[in-house]
């Protein structure tokens, strides 16, 4: 149907491929440059990881540099850099020599698995909220959850876990306070990065929501001689969902972010507590490794929102 | 758990809730259950704990299976076992070995393994086993590398040591966990390790580096069975995550405590904190060789300007920590009660100075002029945040150094940056903390950090043959009272020359949930003693 | 369509749900909070007198008094001295990362849709791949060159904030690049300039201030977030981030201390929030 | 014939303010009546009082009845369930008020479906009938962003006849639309009351009324000030604002005398352009000269905006050229806009925008005070923003700023679209007098056939 006769899914998929490719040139240069940066001697640093600080000594180091090759001259050393990235293979960890592609797709679980949680838990809460909010703009409702909203807003994810460790887990002992393991261990991160999320998904449904419902198509309907609820079900949850499902790609950063974060104070094993542990190692090509997976798994979930946002809504097709 | 659940605890939810919120908001907690209380602890709550698991938390990560790497873990977790063990002042103890002879001129040690021993594949500990482990452990850093090891061979059923020299500290090198006796079977043809079998009470059941593992009683164990049937342990880096998974009683042991959290823990009404003074010294390595450093008066100094008393008080919250030479009292047959103890005195550090030709400028910092070019006394100290007073402990020194007049910037990085900078000569400061016990003998630790060279985590640019002399003595001597006599003269020249600077001893704590009764702490942090701990009911 | 011009209520009357925000009449509510934490960064330091560094290792965690009014920190050191340089740490960063990456963000924007082409092609590839990149693992990556040092942090920050601004202006830009106010200003003669000025500027302004609020209020969470992980600014230089962490263990023997970080942080990022929500639903 | 629907003493409140008064009308079915009254004269006030559904802030009083439903005014909700049913209401620009999600066949079938109480593949099928007897067979399964303003009119319409509710109210149902189209909807009405339902028709348009037929009434300021059977009033208003307003309808204005024709300024040869793949002309020749009076007219979408940009340079052509008369200047060309508010920087003050007009081309500021006189502005209107003024005084500033700069051609583009009667006289009035005391071409682009014969001498027809 489309005049230009590309279809507006093979539109996004390419221009999201696009952005893919690019994220993952810019991740790779930023982290080569990275490696050949490093302050002091990396064989040490590698060293150091591998056998504790309490072990390292001059001979470690060497056995280390020897091992990775890491006196070869920087040009072979940036070819087959790329050379490695081109064929998806991320090389290996620095500190402890395993192959970080296997590492990484054992983290990615944990790290999809807090992500969806607190997508559900978020969408369970923030846009119902919202349009009940948003059904009575100026009600009780609405006000208490502008107010919720704002605060929760401005404070910081981490402090929210906390409060919520202390709150939930260690007065009453409903949930584990950190770890995994255990079932429930993926709650308490997942609702501290939901009630962040909620409280921007809450708003924006809320607007979206009054503006559905204030909107000619929706007073149409309703004297159209539909009722109330049947207004709602066919006309307000579709064209209201298009907002927020948008939106949804803006909290996309929010999620990443908040996942670094929180994985590392809630010692959850994916990709963000990963990163932070090899960012304080210097471990490059796994700081490379988290940051592109975290970008291309961002590209694919903004993919999938865009591909949502198309399903959702008919002008985005044509 | 859930039928735990104190029957009161529900009419106090809604209050705890905001409890907790205010607690975090940092507002006093309401007083519920305690009215007389002033402060009001809640007793341990229910918690999803697994009955029959226990639950280990600690800082430390997997990060590789092979012993030079995580041996220490899976020692901690007697997974697998060394030929020596050490009893707590160190001393050696059977291991995997259980009967051991050296020849007359202690070049030449015999070990008899424990008859009984088996892997956990079920195999027997066979002699030959030991010496693969033993050979392979050899390639790799470690400790092995200061034993003057000829040779090592299996001897009909027993292993067969050849030294180049005799080497009294050699039943300590092999309880270090580097020499960790695996099976066969653990290794792939290269040497890699690709599996931990090793012969220890607990078997390694499942394995998920760096953060988790678990093992569960090995039935072929040939000791006494353990009480604790399965145990998982669980790395967690954050300081204030660990103290936060001990108070909501999800894990029953959990080390690395800082010592604001154990101060906060020790107030707890159920959670039992235990903790001893282990041979770990915080001490501030200086670069003796750098022009400013090198006259033993400006060590003198910057230790005169230490207000270790305070730091020990402020940081590590027991004053007693601060330390008043390098070795700490449970060193006992390295302490020396009788050497004049560190102390803090200012106006005498300046004295020092004005010596050494420092001058005092308006901001009261410290320039030297050498005629046409003035430079100002300042210093780069690196230290790093693995363990978490360290960072804090350098702040405070820091400041210290300002009063006497010595601008110190900060380094904080990575703990490998010390041996780095130790090694191309740019180190000017660094704060660490340094254990002697690594292996259970001190001695093979001097001989690192105080060699003729220096040592990466030790002295720099220092040096003194008098030290090398006792540290060999030391070496060969058996004589008991001949060695302690040596200890002593070891541990004068380095209270005298300073070649690093004490600041403070170590103290090692653990919080324990009271479902379990510990059996103690190890001050070797060998060992978390899962094998002779008893659940409480 | 212009729904208003046709209303058949006058001006006056018109009956509208009453804006929630007037319930909080958030932006006076907002600009009120950021004048105190800005006048508190300002001059807090010479308020309190005291070196925010100054250890007295005898006196720590002490309880608020006349000299301290909030109390003393962990080693001793005055928390009134160290929240103020903090505050002024963590606006000065705020305030530089942002104005560093609206110039160019809103310049390039400009540029791109005026002048439309490759300019326009290879600016909007550009912001694409960097947008690809949430922005806290742009600065956590830069931050891995210089651990502990501000510029990564500023750096990243600015770079990541950029694109937001690019793709607002451009995108705005377009649509009133074809407006007919613009094409009559051009019809009259009115230069590029002007158009900016008058035509331009006066509508991406307000959108422009939300969107600033709000990237300022990630400058200073991000800088709190690095912080806690331990990437960010290193001690003993006062930020908030750090504070709280190394304050927190504190939290049940002296509560005041960890609330004075995080109460801080939360009043600049809610008057950041309140002083952009007017248009934030519009994002 | 029985009672399709009845109002007594109607009267809407906002507080102390009158917005509708003593306000009683009656309809049987079958039969059409048709208010007419200026914007703000509370026609749609009207219909929502009927519907029961005011703004939250206003208050009715009176009775309405409707089939055999009597209810007070102000009790709203009690007339809620014959929405649909009893009263069926057409709204005004039907483009905004269809779901933009749905297609547009359900929108119809829903009717069917939980109006009328049909199955659902029943009331799909019967939509799809609904659409073909309107024409609109391929347009079953479009959204609404792919049809034309007409077609959701029309599919509008539908939706609400789906429902067979005896008395239909229509609120401006030609806003927005071009003659034809216009003809369309009133086509539509007049099956409705062929087919035995009352239609109350809310409009400006007077050709709407006339083309209805059935009973008037003339709304000015809330109140009736004149009613009566459509031929009497149309034939023989009695009150001074009816005569006004059927005066304001283009067909009755005076033709214009022609103008002297100059040389030619502008000459567009063998033009083409394409929007996308659609062709919107080729080979097209025109030519502008000095003073001329020339429409160019056509359907929405014809291309004739597009037409007057490539004239102006604003756009270039796909094919064929624009030749300037030499020396005329860059500024010799002016456009008036169909929605001046849009021409204006909102946030800058009109004096401001008029004085940096001045100070840029160094113009003789005095004359403004004349120029303002002339287009009846009052000068304190300055001081304002765009968004202050009115449509038709906003139009008359964009004109005097054009103006100042002494063009040779003006560009009107569809300008008075979007003002009432009266306004759109006015300001058409002014515009062409002003051109021709400056001796300015006009080119005026619009939809309105009578605006183009009786305002300009030449007439260009898009195809």
């Amino acid at each position: 149907m489309n005049i230009q006769g590309i279809s507006p899914v093979a539109g996004v998929l390419g221009r999201r491929g696009l952005q893919a490719l690019l994220v993952a040139a810019l991740v790779g240069t930023l982290s080569f440059f990275l490696m050949r940066m490093l302050p002091g001697d990396a064989a040490y640093r590698i060293a150091a990881g591998r056998y504790g600080y309490d072990l390292v000594s001059a001979a470690a180091a060497e056995a280390v540099r020897v091992e990775l090759g890491l006196d070869q001259p920087w040009y072979l050393a940036l070819v087959g850099w790329w050379a490695q990235l081109a064929e998806f293979d991320l090389g290996t960890s620095l500190v402890t020599g395993h192959a970080i592609a296997d590492d990484i797709a054992h983290q990615l679980g944990h790290t999809l698995l807090l992500a969806f949680c607190a997508m559900a838990l978020s969408l369970l809460i923030g846009p119902a909220l919202g349009i009940l909010a948003g059904l009575r703009p100026g009600g009780a409702i609405d006000r208490i959850t502008l107010l919720g909203a704002t605060v929760l807003r401005a404070f910081p994810p981490f402090v929210l876990g906390i409060l919520l460790i202390l709150g939930l887990s260690v007065h009453l002992g409903y949930l584990p306070a950190a770890g995994h393991g255990e079932a429930t261990s993926v709650v308490l991160p997942a609702l501290t990065l939901a009630l962040g999320l909620a409280a921007g998904s809450c708003r924006i449904a809320r607007d979206a929501f009054s503006q559905v419902v204030n909107s000619p198509y929706y007073a149409f309907g309703r004297t159209k001689g539909l009722s109330d609820r049947q207004v709602l079900l066919r006309h307000g949850l579709r064209n209201a969902a298009v907002p927020i499902v948008a939106y949804l790609g803006m909290q996309m950063v929010f999620i990443i972010e908040g996942v670094v974060i929180l994985e590392t104070l809630f010692a959850w094993p994916g990709i963000g507590h990963a990163l932070i542990h090899a960012i304080f190692w210097r471990d490059v090509p796994m700081i490379q490794g988290c940051v592109l997976v975290f970008a291309l798994l961002f590209v694919t979930l903004n993919t999938l929102v865009d591909l949502a946002c198309l399903a959702l809504d008919p002008r985005r097709r044509h | 758990m859930r039928g735990r659940h104190n029957p009161s605890r529900r009419r106090f939810t809604t209050q705890l809730a905001l409890g907790g919120l205010a607690a975090g908001l940092g507002l006093p907690r309401p007083v519920i259950a305690h009215p007389n209380g002033d402060h009001a602890h809640d007793p341990l709550p229910a918690t999803n704990q697994i009955p029959g698991v226990l639950s280990i938390v600690g800082p430390w990560e997997l990060t590789g299976l092979d012993p030079s790497r995580a041996g220490f873990m899976f020692s901690r977790m007697e997974i697998a076992e060394t030929l020596f063990d050490a009893a707590d002042d160190g001393s050696p103890l059977p291991g995997l070995a259980a009967r051991w002879t050296q020849s007359a001129d202690g070049r030449e040690w015999l070990l008899q393994l424990r008859p009984q021993a088996r892997f956990h594949d079920g195999s027997p500990v066979s002699a030959a086993d030991v010496v693969h482990a033993l050979n392979l452990a050899r390639t790799k850093p470690g400790i092995l590398g200061l034993v003057p090891i000829e040779r090592i061979d299996a001897h009909q059923d027993q292993v067969r040591i050849r030294l180049k020299h005799a080497f009294t500290a050699l039943p300590a090198a092999l309880a270090h966990s580097s020499t960790q006796i695996l099976a066969p079977a653990s290794y792939d043809p290269d040497g890699v390790v690709r599996g931990v079998i090793g012969s220890g009470p607990f078997r390694l059941t499942h394995l998920q580096p760096p953060q988790r593992f678990e093992v569960e009683r090995f039935a072929g164990w040939d000791g006494p069975p353990p009480a604790i049937e399965r145990a998982t342990y669980l790395a967690v880096g954050r300081g204030e995550t660990r103290a936060l998974m001990a108070e909501s009683g999800q894990a029953d042991l959990v080390f690395g405590l800082d010592p604001a959290s154990l101060q906060r823990l020790q107030g707890h009404p159920t959670l039992q904190v235990e903790s001893v003074v282990i041979p770990r010294t915080i001490y501030l390595k200086l670069n003796a060789g750098h022009r400013w450093l090198t006259d033993p008066r400006a060590r003198q100094a910057i230790s005169l300007a230490l207000q270790r008393s305070g730091i020990a008080h402020a940081v590590l919250r027991e004053r007693s920590l601060a330390a008043s030479q390098l070795f700490p009292p449970t060193l006992d047959d390295w302490h020396v009660p009788a050497l004049p103890p560190l102390h803090h005195d200012l106006a005498q550090a300046r004295q020092l100075l004005r010596e050494l030709g420092w001058h005092t400028d308006a901001q009261g910092m410290l320039f030297r002029s050498d005629g046409a070019q003035t430079e100002v006394f300042s210093l780069n100290l690196r230290t790093f945040p693995d363990r978490p007073e360290l960072p804090i402990v350098a702040t405070a020194v820091q400041e210290q150094l300002r009063q006497l007049g010595i601008r110190v910037t900060v380094s904080l990085g990575n703990s490998s940056d010390i041996p780095a900078g130790h090694r191309d000569g740019s180190l000017e400061l660094a704060l660490g903390a340094r254990n002697f016990a690594v292996a259970p003998d001190p001695l093979l630790t001097l001989m690192q950090d105080f060699g003729p060279s220096g040592g990466d985590w030790g002295a720099m640019g220092w040096h003194d043959p008098a030290l090398d002399a006792t540290l060999d003595a030391l070496q060969r001597t058996r004589d008991a009272s001949a060695r302690q006599h040596l200890r002593t003269q070891a541990a004068q020249i380095l209270h005298q020359a300073l070649p690093v600077i004490p600041v403070a001893w170590y103290r090692h704590s653990a919080a324990l949930h009271p479902r379990v009764n510990s059996a103690g702490l190890d001050p070797l942090e060998r060992s978390y003693r899962l094998s002779r701990m008893q659940w409480s009911r | 369509m212009n729904p208003a011009s046709e209303s058949s209520l006058p001006a006056a009357l018109s009956i509208q749900p009453k804006p929630v925000r007037a319930y909080f009449g958030s932006r006076s509510v907002g600009a009120a909070l950021l004048v105190l934490v800005a006048a508190f960064a300002l001059f807090g330091p010479t308020l309190s007198g005291s070196d925010p560094v100054a250890q007295d290792l005898e006196n720590f965690l002490a309880a608020p008094d006349a000299a301290n009014p909030l109390g003393t920190d962990h080693l001793g050191r005055s928390m009134l001295a160290r929240l103020a340089h903090a505050a002024q740490l963590s606006l000065w960063l705020a305030l530089l990362s942002v104005a560093s990456a609206l110039i160019p963000g809103a310049a390039l924007g400009i540029l791109a849709a005026w002048r439309g082409g490759w300019v326009e092609r290879v600016s909007v590839v550009i912001a694409d791949s960097v947008l690809a990149l949430p922005g806290l693992l742009l600065v956590l990556l830069l931050a891995t060159f210089a651990p502990g040092a501000f510029w990564p942090l500023y750096l990243g920050l600015s770079l990541s904030f950029w694109v937001e601004y690019f793709r607002v202006v451009r995108a705005r830009s377009h649509i009133l690049l074809a407006s007919p106010q613009i094409e009559s200003a051009r019809l009259l003669g009115f230069g590029p300039l002007y158009i900016v000025r008058r035509h331009l500027w006066p509508e991406l302004a307000p959108m422009l201030g939300t969107l600033m609020s709000f990237s300022a209020a990630t400058a200073v969470l991000a800088m709190a977030a690095l912080g806690f992980v331990g990437v960010g600014i290193r001690p003993p230089t006062p930020e908030l981030g750090v504070m709280m962490i190394e304050l927190l263990p504190y939290y049940q023997e002296a509560p005041w201390l960890i609330a004075a970080p995080i109460g801080l942080l939360t009043l600049t990022v809610l008057g950041l929030a309140l002083v952009g929500r007017d248009r934030s639903s519009m994002q | 014939m029985s009672l399709a629907f009845q109002v007594d003493e109607l009267q809407v409140r906002a507080g102390h303010n009158v917005l509708i008064d003593a306000l009683s009308l009656s309809l049987k079915a079958g039969e059409a009546l048709t208010l007419l009254g200026e914007s703000g004269a509370g026609k749609s006030l009207l219909a929502q009082a009927i519907m029961g559904n005011l703004p939250s802030g206003l208050r009715a009083s009176g009775q309405v009845r409707v089939g055999q439903h009597t209810s007070p005014a102000g009790e709203g909700a009690k007339r809620r369930p014959l929405w649909g049913r009893q009263i069926g209401l057409l709204p005004q620009e039907p483009w905004l008020a269809l779901d933009p999600t749905m297609r547009v066949r359900d929108q119809v079938a829903e009717t069917h479906a939980l109006v009328t109480a049909v199955r659902w593949p029943e009331a799909r099928t019967r939509a799809a009938h609904d659409l073909d007897a309107i024409g609109l067979a391929h347009a079953r399964d479009h959204y609404p962003h792919q049809i034309s303003g007409g077609m959701a009119q029309r599919v509008a319409f539908a939706a609400v006849h789906a429902g067979a509710a005896p008395l239909l109210i229509v609120d401006e149902p030609t806003k927005g639309l071009d003659a034809a189209l216009r003809d369309d909807v009133v086509a539509l009405l007049q099956q409705t009351l062929a087919e035995g339902g009352a239609v109350l028709t809310i409009t400006h348009d007077v050709a709407v009324a006339r083309a209805l037929g059935g009973s008037i009434a003339v709304m000015q300021q809330g109140q009736i000030v004149e009613q009566g059977d459509a031929a009497s009033v149309l034939n023989a208003p009695a009150h001074a604002y009816t005569r006004a307003l059927l005066a304001a309808e283009p067909a009755r204005w005076p033709d214009r005398p022609p103008t002297q024709i100059g040389q030619c300024l502008i000459q567009g040869r063998k033009l083409g352009k394409r929007f996308g793949h659609r062709l919107l002309f080729e080979q097209l020749d025109i030519h502008i000269h000095a003073g001329e009076r020339l429409a160019i007219q056509g359907g929405s979408g014809s291309g004739k905006t597009t037409l007057g940009n490539i004239l102006l340079g604003l756009i270039a052509p796909d094919h064929g050229e624009v030749l300037r008369a030499p020396g005329l200047p860059r500024q010799g060309l002016q456009k008036l806009y169909q929605d001046p508010a849009a021409a204006f920087a909102p946030r800058l003050s009109l004096g401001q925008a008029l004085r940096d007009l001045i100070r840029l081309h160094r113009l003789d500021g005095r004359e403004l005070g004349p120029l303002l006189t002339r287009l009846r502005l009052s000068p304190s209107l300055l001081e304002r923003l765009p968004g202050q003024v009115s449509g038709g005084e906003l139009q008359r500033i964009a004109l005097a700023r054009l103006l100042l700069l002494k063009p040779a051609v003006i560009f009107a583009d569809e300008p008075t679209s979007r003002l009432d009667p009266l306004t759109q006289q006015e300001t058409l009035t002014l515009l062409a007098d002003t051109a021709e005391t400056h001796g300015c071409a006009l080119v005026l682009v619009t939809h309105d056939p009578d605006i183009a014969t009786r305002l300009t001498s030449t007439q260009l027809q898009m195809p």
